[in-house]
């Protein structure tokens, strides 16, 4: 029996409020695109996934769970018919209604944002959110850096499609890509919440981790780049969010050296302030202090001039 | 941005020059200081491109689209192991002339040998986000602050704080730390200026590199590449072998090439003789007790030490002219095989029929070595001190057994030294007192030597033929030189020109003597800078 | 007057101390400032003498007649070429411990080989003369002032005066220039006491000599002296072998001879393998990957890099988990004799039946050297990279024919350490993640490994065991030990005691674990200083 | 035939006016002692030499040559029967008179100072001064850093002998013996000035020069003596004399490097002034300036604590 390749149950804000909310990432035959250079998904990828390799799956990860909302990343898109086949999302969707559940959130890239697939899901009972990685909206940074394939524009029309179906839209925006400094990288960040708070309901900053086996990998093995500073992650929420844009942020594997991470010794408080934030929306939860951001200061100015990290 | 590079000297790679970006003058090698960063409001206007230059050899295609497109500027973003920093810099620094700046790698210990390998521009990037992490930067050492009982440093910011400093909060002691650290690497900057003016360089960075694993591989990677037509062959500082890497000079494998090249030895017996730490050889005390007890007329001699190898004929030209090993009388087996592979090269190129070797020690161990992968048979003449009478009578008898041939040992280091300098010969009549030779044709000089640079300065006359033959020749435009003749003057020069080597101007009217300051090549290319000192000047 | 010297600490013969005279305190090393007499007027109370002390190895009797019979001070007036200068200097540090003082000879480039010498006491003599003579004084370089367009230095005379110094009156100028080697001067003493501090020096000195051929002239002749029992067996600081007189240092010297003799292999198969960048060699990645393919259970090991060979019971000991050379793959002739007549050595010692090198390139000449000189049969198992999969394959089949023993190797460890260390085995439990191991006896806590020195920390039950045994003891007068034992409280101790062994104290009442600030000679000799800082303690 | 080691016409003070004065080194057979460290006059001497090659040299000397004085150094003393025959004394002493010399000068170590060949001086119609190598007052540094092999005591006897016998009294007084530093040489000089000055008519300053095959030369090739300054004389030279006492001084290879130096640059000045104050005894003679003046002053200063040489 296949399993997923993880589930858990964390908080999620819904309409307002902290809900209990079920996560789980699916084995699929996995992305088609896989040329995003910080993509690690290949790990939970399987050519062998079919139909009711899936179902078996999901059947696993919903046993004997409470939960008001449902979170399904696969490795790709959930719109992608080669890896999610049409009647897996049929068979979830009656799942879900037999659980009451009251919202969904799925990813996709936007060349698979269709009319087809955002009727049948404007007509269920519960909320839908459909998650897009834009990561910035400088196709610049995002041809060059990211090498994403589809462009800002791209994203606007799958975006707008998502609205008139009355679907949520996620903007998944990437805390620095390779290449950029880390000063650049915040700048990038926060305009790009600018540029899509228009189109998307909520933003979601996701803080770049290095995965096994990806080019950001060997990038950073040589030296030549470093996840961000969490202090940067609170630079760009406080802004954006001063902006009156509702923006969310879940460091994955914050603190340690392959994630986003300060000093080590401030990790674990500032990571708590970035996830009570996402949570409240209120800015005066980002109110955590260590010495280092002093360091972290200069590293923003200087960065832009070495193209090399400054700091481990 | 308008930048131009004006070079002043050179010393090897590394070069003193003026840069000048839009009207403002800066003298490299320079330091932008990012705490003064008003000063040097340019660099916000040079292009960094997204990629830094280490990309380059992960991802080829993808530097190509991120890279810098700096019109002004070579950007050294370099990374992270020895071997990498050194061969991208090195890279860069051959393919282009512009010059280079390499952000955020200088310190004050790597500073020189970043120099000695073509960096014009560093900055303080480093000592300022060290400095905010709590290292203490000095030119020879880094301390974290925080062990530091006493700070041993004279800086402003170290005379007035002291140890103190470490009590201060984070912020306040992060500030002082980047200042104080900036102050060393500023300090260390002007150094290595003057020790380009003073074409010291490299004995600096020998020792240098020494504090630190990662320096001293380093300077080993770029020991392994050819620096082209920027070594020169002649300098005015002392050589000073004190390390392993003394053995891997440019400067040092040029003289071993070229002496091989134009080694003509005008006898068949061959003497070997030990150095002496008096330069040159023949005014040491025992080189002329030797000459006094025994007479060396009609053979040819080669002097051996470590690492240097020279014929008689060669001790007036760099560096065998101007060098100081330390002396313990230990040899290393290295030393020995390095040594004797330089010796024997001499002794195949020589032909010799007799080689007797009046050596002791270690330097029989060369000598014996020698003769055994040149296939010679060598007499050894001491026992004991080569000084000892039962040498001297040795040596004595074995000379007086060997074939003599008559020549001019003045003559003779005025055709090698020319040979070696300008790959044509040089008669003459040879006047003057030892090693302060001229060389007349009638009565006309062609030449003298040079003892501070360990050359041969010429004359007119033999500009002259220098001009005929086509050799060491600068072309330059139609003025009237004086004094220094600049890179916009020059027309077309030889590629073979390094710098220091005495070449020949000439225009449709006027022809001269002068020194070169930079390669021909840089003379040809760059469009700013001291290309030649004119030294003497006639009329075509 | 009354003159007496405080040790504090010790790195070989360099000694950081507190010296009083006529109750003022100065820390030493320290330079007597004769710009600011008045501050040091004990130094008219010295008796000079009328002859130097380089009188001595010329007329011994005049020498006699004519020395200074200061009762404080040793007075060290040494000169002049580096081979006496070193001699004098040994003899005179060897035969007492007052302090040194040496006068007129201090630069702030000769300075850290001075004091690694044991000098404890310079003056500000040369850099006033010189600088009336118009000597700049760098540490790393020297120059004639007129030379310099600018002046490389942050104090505050240059801060002040900058280039226009030279402008200025011969009487003045040699007055600023005084005060600005002096300033350079002191803040190098400043840097050494650090240095000593951090057991640096050594280091540190290696690099500096090479700036100038009699300094590197004066280490390589003190490495041919004996230091006796002031040179640690254990360091905190890292070694750091970038020079050819690394290989020379005293503390390598005393790990080869210790090593080879305490050496008891467990099997009598043997694998050679390369080093690795991180240490202890079992956590790196080629280590690690090797140990995860092939079982290495029952046989020996043998860790090959440059300078060092090292059983594998022996990485965590200094200087072996504690060292870090600069790597560029190329192995020089000297090296691989070197190295391999240590490995050599070891074979010997081991009696091993079979002996497997899985090693390639220079390492695998090392080996095949090695096993000439030791005359053993090596089977090569490298086909390319150690890990490549014939390499591996081979590896396993020659160790698969190989007999194999069954012992434990954390175990071995402790007890070739203890052997190491206290010329005892240690047996017991192993526990614990490594490096960080511990050794219980029954549920009593034996020992653990010090990974900051590379050494053992012991427990109460061993110091007993040392105690009974008559080993690396420490009798002491009777109070009640705490913090530290002052040399005035030794009554006597072991003479094998070198400063940092971990050492056994004791009274009638109270006996525990210390670790040595000074060696045992010194801790019966000397009135003053710390002798042993307080580890562990109990009563008898 | 023998000729003398060297003679020459030079300047000579007499009663207080410069006058024309013949000095001849005669070849003897030397000095019985030879054993101070400074002593190089071996070289001139010969023990083949009887009464009849004194003769000669003293004929060769004298020969066509016009003075008023006449200086006579032996390698040792002229009143050692063993060196110089009382016969020679007397052949000299009528060639004197029959050239109407007003006056001769010798030299003498004490022990010889006796009454028989002081009476013989005394009847002679021309003025005598004996020259005693006292070089220092002080008894140890004489017996230990010179190796002199008399006292301060012995000096004074034979001074007070030859004044009893109207004949002038010349100390010689060495400047800077070897193992003194620079100041206590000035200080040794100045103080032995002092305490001769009573005893003698006129003390002479040698200033300390390297000559070949002594233990001072050996000491001097290993760099552990210096000649002295000639600041340092200058200095003596000014202290004494402002104590109304007579001193005079000729500096031998004044300005090489083994004899008394400055920096090169001035020697030739310094040393000329030093002999013209010699004639004059007017200490603005002495008023000579160079730079490095202030480098001797720090040598003055610290050499007493190096014990060695600062300055080449």
């Amino acid at each position: 029996m296949v399993k997923p390749v993880a589930s858990w149950i964390e908080k999620e804000r819904f309409h307002g409020k902290a809900v209990r909310c079920l996560t789980v990432i699916l084995r699929t035959r996995g992305c088609y695109w896989q040329r995003c250079l910080m993509c690690g998904f290949s790990y939970a990828s399987d050519s062998r996934i079919g139909l009711e390799e899936l179902k078996e799956q999901i059947d696993e990860a919903v046993r004997d769970k409470e939960f008001e909302v449902l979170k399904i990343f696969t490795s790709g898109s959930f719109f992608d018919a080669r890896e999610v086949p049409p009647e897996f999302r049929e068979y979830l969707y009656s799942l879900m209604r037999s659980m009451s559940v009251k919202k969904l959130i799925v990813e996709s890239r936007p060349e698979f944002v269709k009319d087809e697939a955002l009727k049948e899901l404007a007509s269920m009972p519960f909320e839908a959110e459909v998650g897009i990685g834009l990561e910035t909206s400088n196709d610049f940074i995002r041809e060059n850096c990211i090498n994403k394939g589809f462009t800002f524009e791209d994203f606007v029309r799958a975006a707008e499609k998502l609205k008139d179906y009355g679907v949520r839209v996620k903007a998944y925006l990437l805390l620095k890509p390779p290449f950029l400094s880390e000063g650049e990288a915040i700048e990038d960040a926060i305009r790009s919440s600018m540029d899509v708070a228009e189109y998307a309901d909520i933003i979601s900053l996701n803080l770049m981790y290095i995965p096994s086996n990806t080019y950001v990998e060997r990038l950073w093995q040589r030296n030549l780049y470093r996840p961000p500073w969490l202090w940067s992650a609170i630079e760009v929420l406080r802004q954006v969010r001063s902006e009156g844009i509702e923006i969310m942020c879940d460091p994955v594997a914050a603190g340690s050296e392959r994630g986003p991470h300060n000093c080590r010794k401030c990790d674990r408080d500032v990571a708590m302030a970035i996830k009570e934030f996402s949570l409240s929306q209120n800015v005066a939860d980002l109110d955590v202090s260590c010495d280092c951001v002093h360091i972290w200061q200069r590293v923003v100015e200087l960065e832009r001039y070495s193209r090399l990290p400054l700091v481990r | 941005m308008q930048a131009s590079l004006s070079l002043e000297r050179r010393d090897g790679l590394a070069r003193l020059a003026v840069l000048e970006v839009d009207g403002m003058r800066y003298q490299t090698p320079m330091m932008i200081d990012f705490l003064q960063k008003e000063r040097f409001s340019f660099v916000d206007s040079i292009d960094f491109g997204y990629a830094p230059y280490a990309l380059k050899s992960i991802d080829e295609v993808r530097f190509e689209m991120l890279r810098s497109r700096d019109e002004n500027f070579t950007i050294a973003t370099v990374c992270c192991r020895p071997r990498e920093i050194v061969e991208s810099l090195l890279e860069l620094r051959m393919s282009s002339l512009k010059p280079i700046y390499a952000p955020a790698i200088a310190t004050p210990m790597n500073l020189p040998l970043l120099v000695y390998l073509g960096v014009d521009i560093v900055d303080n990037i480093l000592p300022i986000v060290k400095g905010y992490e709590g290292v203490y930067m000095l030119t020879d050492a880094e301390f974290s602050v925080d062990m530091l009982k006493e700070l041993p440093c004279n800086c402003p910011v170290c005379s007035e704080y002291g140890a103190e400093m470490k009590k201060l909060g984070n912020e306040e002691r992060g500030k002082l730390l980047a200042r104080h650290n900036t102050a060393v690497l500023e300090q260390q900057i002007m150094l290595v200026r003057e020790l380009i003016r003073q074409e010291e360089l490299r004995n600096f960075v020998e020792a240098r590199v020494k504090t630190n694993p990662e320096l001293t591989a380093m300077l080993r990677f770029a020991d392994m590449h050819d620096f082209g037509s920027f070594v020169p062959r002649f300098k005015r500082s002392m050589m000073k072998p004190t390390t392993s890497e003394s053995f891997t000079r440019p400067e040092l494998a040029l003289f071993f090439k070229r002496s091989v090249e134009i080694y003509e030895p005008k006898s068949k017996t061959v003497v070997i003789l030990p150095c002496s730490a008096r330069k040159p050889y023949m005014l040491s005390k025992s080189h002329r007790e030797l000459r006094r007890r025994v007479s060396f007329k009609g053979v040819c001699e080669i002097i051996v030490s470590s690492p240097l190898v020279s014929p008689r004929e060669l001790e007036l030209c760099y560096p065998v002219m101007n060098y100081d090993v330390p002396v313990t009388g230990q040899w290393s087996g290295d030393e020995v095989e390095y040594v004797a592979e330089k010796l024997a090269a001499l002794l195949i190129r020589g032909e010799f029929d007799t080689v007797i070797a009046h050596v002791e020690r270690g330097y029989a161990k060369v000598a014996e070595r020698a003769a055994s992968i040149a296939g010679a048979d060598v007499i050894f003449t001491c026992e004991g001190d080569i000084l000892s009478p039962s040498s001297i009578e040795k040596l004595k008898k074995a000379l007086d057994d060997s074939p003599k041939d008559s020549f001019d040992l003045y003559r003779e280091i005025f055709a090698h030294m020319s040979r070696y300098q300008f790959g044509i010969g040089m008669d003459g009549r040879p006047r003057g007192k030892y090693p302060n030779l001229e060389l007349y044709a009638g009565r006309e000089r062609v030449a003298r030597t040079d003892m501070r640079y360990g050359m041969l300065d010429i004359d007119l006359p033999f500009a002259r033929r220098l001009l005929e033959e086509r050799l060491y020749w600068v072309e330059i435009a139609d003025f009237e030189p004086k004094g220094t003749i600049f890179a916009a003057g020059v027309v077309d020069a030889d590629e073979n020109i390094r710098p220091n080597d005495v070449v020949v101007f000439y225009n449709s009217e006027f022809y001269g003597v002068g020194m070169a300051r930079m390669s021909g090549r840089e003379m040809v290319e760059a469009e700013k800078g001291f290309a030649v000192d004119v030294r003497k000047k006639g009329r075509l």
